[in-house]
């Protein structure tokens, strides 16, 4: 046991909040500390600076841009990373497609696709969720017919994240509806999103913003070259790939900078004639939450410590339930120091109020997606029951 | 002591009922929160011509002298479809600070031509220098050769670009730095109005004020601080009861989908974590409900409405944060879309829970004063 | 609608206050206040004086001591009693078995029996729960076969609360157990605790008290004519009494009490030079707990408004779920409010360490029972989600 | 970065639990609590033979020379079995003043003796007017011809009635007040003891001085509240990780129960609302797991261990209410009975969460200098 970083690690350290505090354009870094929606070319951008300095998929094989790093590394990488306000690498890209094509593709698709996924000349996006079927993935419907040297795909995906900026697309589809267990009968396509028959509809969230889509598909022909691995074993490779890099789920970077954020902000509003920061009970609601906070990045350490096999570590369930919860904390307390300023929403620019306390409540809001995506909470409990405590 | 409507209250809920489910039903709050002002004309005038927009008003006023349970009535049924016409805001904040200062002239035209639906007012009180305060801070009153002028900025003003006449709280130096309350017309010179869409699609502005003319609201230079406190709390207890309303529905909405969605083959009221949830949420709905309900008997019976306020208040804050989070949980992902429903009850209740102090702010308010008795009793002083 | 009582209420408000706390001996109430343990004696010594004044049964039948009073004034009796620090009339005897027997006893038992049930001049108790048989008390095992005019009882029954004070114990027992339904072959018999056959075993609490009791039955003759109501219809009795009386499973009289104790301890205890309840934060823990409970007590209002056809409301799911977290809340606030001191608890009376706080965390620990028994909180969700929710 | 333990310590660990699993397997700790004095003296001895009782003192001064995490793995396995022996009270807290601040002699004869198991010291420093303090209170020493008299009285002082050598705390009017710290022998003049068995098992005394003669612990006037809360805050460490120990088992005894526990013809575990529970109970128990670890790691690093200590308390307190409660409720009504132990282990938790500052008071201290850091960094200043 030792607590401190070896000077390998804290050399290693240093040199990741140098990079992302200068290389990385100040004006992106601005935008992700206020919170404000980053664009397409802002996300390019950062992922090509990154992917020049081999900062962009260091957990891929090496021969593929990986860095061969330790678990540690890897999580220092991305808090600080989160820490700095970069916008991370593209997850549908780097910690999904990009792994399975390395894993169980052929080597045309290595070539061909993992370069442009790991510079972000494609951007992917992710096309497995259906309308009736949420958390029960197994019973997707999309179907994939056999004619020649295509297939035939006609079904409907939703909740496909930033669909509206995608070149293409990695699928779940049925391809034998007869299988006996309805997991056997999936495989994984990838086709890009103007092939003729797709049409994407964008979701209008409830905070106004717009990051998901539906996407239809009709008649769309995909050659059978962009089958990732075999037939019908599409399941397994859905699993690998949402088993992958657990270890960055917690968020602990950006929820401590939520919280540094709520610290700075409760000084400057005044409640009572004195800061909100030196009213008692706030205080110790925000040190409550750096607390809880503390405790999970030291658990989230732990995890680490323990995942040299590559397998996800049980305790990654608690990585995401509780990250997830206290992502919603940290945006609730930003609205609660708002207060009645929170009203303002969606003011323009010649408001007084100023724009974090305008843009809290519709974050506060969008936020409530963190507790049901990537395995909602309830499977999080689920996968601890069941795994971890035997029940 | 009895907690049971009686027929005429019950026959108003339904009209009340009647007409807010045809205007809201389906897609078509969307529609109208998507344009300014954010409301129906037509609904509004509808209210109006129920009635309901003079509900608590004397009758020689042009109301209807209707009491608080009959406004809860009301209020309930706007939040029971997230009504967006500003009920709470125009009839009970600002109209009842009109009712309990103006001259017996400002009435004969504010408050009746609140009730005819004629006028819409608004209350321009905070500012972003305050926080749930009664008193004005950076707004200024000055007379100069007989003409009150005011200026500075008020925000957010809800409502504060479609009124047709808003009541300006300010600072008047030469009262001592009193908080007093003004007039001020649409079409006053050196007002400017910006105006946006608030995230549970009310409105909202910028009121920004440059030597504004302004008409003084009542009589003499008395700092209106404890009439706008009593006004706040009627508004907070209203506004208890449309989020009493919103709650009811969001838990309805979120039942009824637990009933029908399928996942693993079976309907999610199979699963045991999720129905208790439910359960709780129907707890808290429930505790909150008796609370707000009671309120509004306080201020009927004369009692200390501020704290009974204040205790809707906090009871209804919990309640709204733990059901608006859940609902949209137990949907999972459809919950968070523009195009369901149950997201926007969300928004509403985190709305409601931040326009006149949220559920720690009347909890300090709470503490303060807990010392002060043994045990509270309802039934008893100060609350009747 | 209006919050005022009306003035009849208003003045038996006044007379049951000034009955509670003139005519009940103040050690009684003061045993109650400091919340040690009440002996039989203080318990009979009071239910007698209440039930000479009509004051003990006033839900029963007029013609056995019943007042036909509304709903609201048994609650404000009932609320009166707990404010008054008056050990209520015992629930075994005047909401149970009474009232069963009122209702389905024949003649010669309502005469035997109900008199000396509202006087406590029989103490009984109750023989539902097995150790194989808890919240699923319908797969009780105990039996009762006839033998001409007995039934031989054999089985074994646990949770008897008070069983040592005991005279008389009411039973569910088997005695069809080829019935199809396992709910339907089930009986109700009264018996003495004395009669040959039965023994008692005290089962050590958590806090180091005893109140409840294992009851062994080994060949046990009861007389025929002990069976209440008809044979093989228990399970319906049982239901009946369980349902019966539920206003005042809020308790919110007693958490009333609790807390107005705890405020005035918190004043008592100095925490960095000042008065605890100076402290912000406890102060809003206080603050907000008796709002809470000012939130239950005016639901029960609102139950007991709506209860005037004898059934229970299906709200009253909601008081016995709230009422018993808030007693515990109460407790637990105790606890807290004694700190250091709590680890006193069994010190004697030279202790320096006052009474209330040596009581405090072995009454924590009792209270744990509050969200178990009358059907647990686990039960009441399970109702309010079947029944009230449809679920 | 390292957390994970070494061979040693994993047989370290092994060996404890051996020790302690056969002291303490099924009924036998009923039995040892229900006797004064509340533990086992040939356990005791037992953990003396072992080193256990030396493991923070330097070799030279009769100890094992260990570090944190070894005394850490000592009080989880105490935890785990809810082993009555004292030893965070007799070693960590007692015996760590001691080793701060006694006079090397005094070493020779208090640290040598209490890690060979021959002497028992307990700390009384607690009174019924202070509330998780550093400093003295009511107790008094003055000095008179060369003899140091000490008079007041001490409450609840844990194991006071068996310990057979006191530290206690008072105030020195001569020294301005200072807290001071005195050696006082179980045979002493004007000595009174009264031992009492607390809700948990364990035993604790009121501690009545009168003119009582005592000999100051190490050289100097120098107040000692600085020392003691060092001591302290190792004692809160190594509490929260015998509260670690006991959570786990509570967690362990409750999910085997909902695994063989038949209820309406099926296990217990059939039912998600309890298994959610039950999940739940387990994310409390690593989060306070990883934060009792890490603090152990500050001490060890030579960080912060007041604030580290302050950390794990209220992360260990929050955990322990939760599992502690959670623990009897999913159990039911076997869960409140003594003849079962998971109430034990309920009970025990609740006493540790009360000993040395309960979690809120550690929330308190924290919330003072929450505005001192931007961001905490746990493998930063200053915690390493």
């Amino acid at each position: 046991m030792r607590l401190q970083l070896s000077p390998e690690d804290e050399a290693f350290r240093q040199e990741m909040r140098t990079f992302f505090t200068t290389k990385v354009p100040q004006a992106t870094r601005d935008a992700v500390a206020a919170r404000r929606d980053v664009g397409r070319e802002q996300y390019v951008e950062t992922q090509r600076i990154l992917n020049a300095a081999g900062l962009a998929v260091p957990h891929w094989p090496v021969e593929w841009g990986g860095r061969d790093w330790t678990p540690l590394q890897r999580h220092i990488w991305r808090e600080e990373m989160q820490l700095a306000c970069v916008p991370e690498p593209l997850a549908f890209n780097t910690s999904m497609i990009g792994p399975v094509i390395a894993a169980f593709g052929d080597d045309a698709q290595k070539q061909r696709f993992l370069p442009a996924t790991a510079n972000l000349d494609i951007w992917w996006c992710q096309g497995f969720s259906e309308p009736d079927a949420g958390s029960d993935l197994a019973s997707l419907r999309t179907t994939a017919v056999r004619e020649g040297d295509e297939y035939v795909v006609n079904g409907q995906k939703t909740w496909t994240t930033l669909g509206q900026y995608a070149d293409w697309i990695f699928c779940l589809v049925r391809t034998d509806p007869t299988a006996e267990k309805k997991q056997r009968g999936i495989s994984m396509l990838v086709f890009p999103m103007d092939t003729p028959g797709v049409t994407l509809r964008p979701i209008e969230l409830i905070d106004g913003g717009f990051e998901v889509n539906e996407v239809f598909f009709e008649d769309v022909r995909v050659p059978a070259e962009y089958l990732i691995g075999e037939e019908n074993r599409g399941w397994d490779y859905a699993k690998f790939l949402l088993g992958n890099e657990r270890a960055g789920i917690a968020r602990v970077g950006a929820t401590k900078r939520l919280l540094a954020d709520a610290k700075q902000l409760a000084t400057e509003v005044r409640a009572d004639g004195r800061p909100l920061s030196e009213d008692p009970r706030m205080a110790a609601r925000i040190a409550e939450l750096e607390n809880e906070l503390l405790a999970l990045e030291l658990t989230a350490l732990r995890v680490v410590a323990h995942s040299t096999d590559g397998k996800p570590h049980p305790a990654s369930s608690v990585l995401k339930l509780r990250g997830s919860e206290l992502q919603q904390a940290a945006t609730e307390l930003i609205v609660d120091i708002a207060g009645p300023l929170s009203l303002a929403s969606f003011a323009g620019e010649d408001s007084q109020v100023p724009e974090w306390a305008r843009a809290a409540t519709p974050e506060y809001l969008n936020y409530r997606k963190v507790t049901i995506y990537g395995g909602s909470n309830e499977v999080q409990r689920t996968i601890i029951a069941g795994t971890i405590l035997g029940l | 002591m009895d907690f049971s409507y009686d027929d005429e209250q019950n026959a108003l809920r339904q009209a009340v009922s009647g007409l807010l489910g045809r205007a809201y039903d389906g897609e078509k709050r969307r529609a109208v929160v998507a344009a300014d002002p954010g409301f129906d004309e037509k609904t509004w005038a509808g209210l109006a011509e129920m009635g309901l927009l003079g509900l608590p008003f004397a009758e020689e006023r042009g109301g209807a002298g209707a009491g608080q349970v009959e406004v809860a009535i009301v209020a309930e049924e706007i939040g029971r479809v997230l009504a967006p016409e500003p009920y709470v805001q125009a009839v009970v904040l600002t109209g009842g600070l009109i009712d309990a200062v103006a001259t017996d002239a400002q009435c004969d035209e504010l408050v009746a031509g609140l009730a005819e639906g004629s006028l819409v007012p608004a209350f321009a009180h905070a500012e972003p220098g305050t926080r749930w305060s009664t008193a004005a801070a950076g707004v200024r009153a000055v007379e100069e050769g007989g003409t009150w002028r005011l200026t500075g900025v008020k925000e957010p003003v809800p409502n504060g670009a479609r009124a047709d006449v808003l009541v300006v709280s300010a600072i008047d130096e030469a009262a001592g730095g009193a908080t007093r309350l003004f007039v001020v017309r649409a079409d006053a010179e050196g007002l400017t109005r910006v105006g946006y869409r608030t995230h549970d699609g009310t409105r909202a502005a910028k009121v920004e004020l440059a030597g504004t003319p302004a008409e003084p609201l009542g009589e003499g230079a008395d700092d209106r601080t404890a009439a706008i406190e009593r006004a706040q709390a009627l508004a907070r207890i209203a506004y208890a009861h449309e989020s009493i309303g919103a709650m009811a529905t969001a838990l309805t909405t979120t039942t009824e989908y637990l009933r029908t969605r399928k996942q693993f083959g079976v309907t999610l009221n199979k699963f045991q974590a999720l129905t208790f949830r439910a359960a709780d949420m129907y707890v808290s709905l429930e505790l909150a409900r008796s609370t707000a309900l009671w309120a509004s008997l306080v201020a009927g019976a004369g009692g200390d409405v501020v704290t009974a306020a204040d205790r809707a208040r906090l009871q209804t804050s919990r309640a709204g944060r733990h059901i608006g989070k859940d609902a949209i949980q137990l949907h999972g992902g459809i919950g968070v879309t523009a195009e369901y429903t149950v997201g926007h009850y969300t928004s509403r209740l985190t709305a409601i829970d931040h326009v006149l102090g949220d559920g720690d702010w009347a909890l300090d308010r709470l503490a303060a004063t807990v010392g002060d008795h043994e045990t509270v009793d309802p039934l008893g002083a100060p609350y009747t």
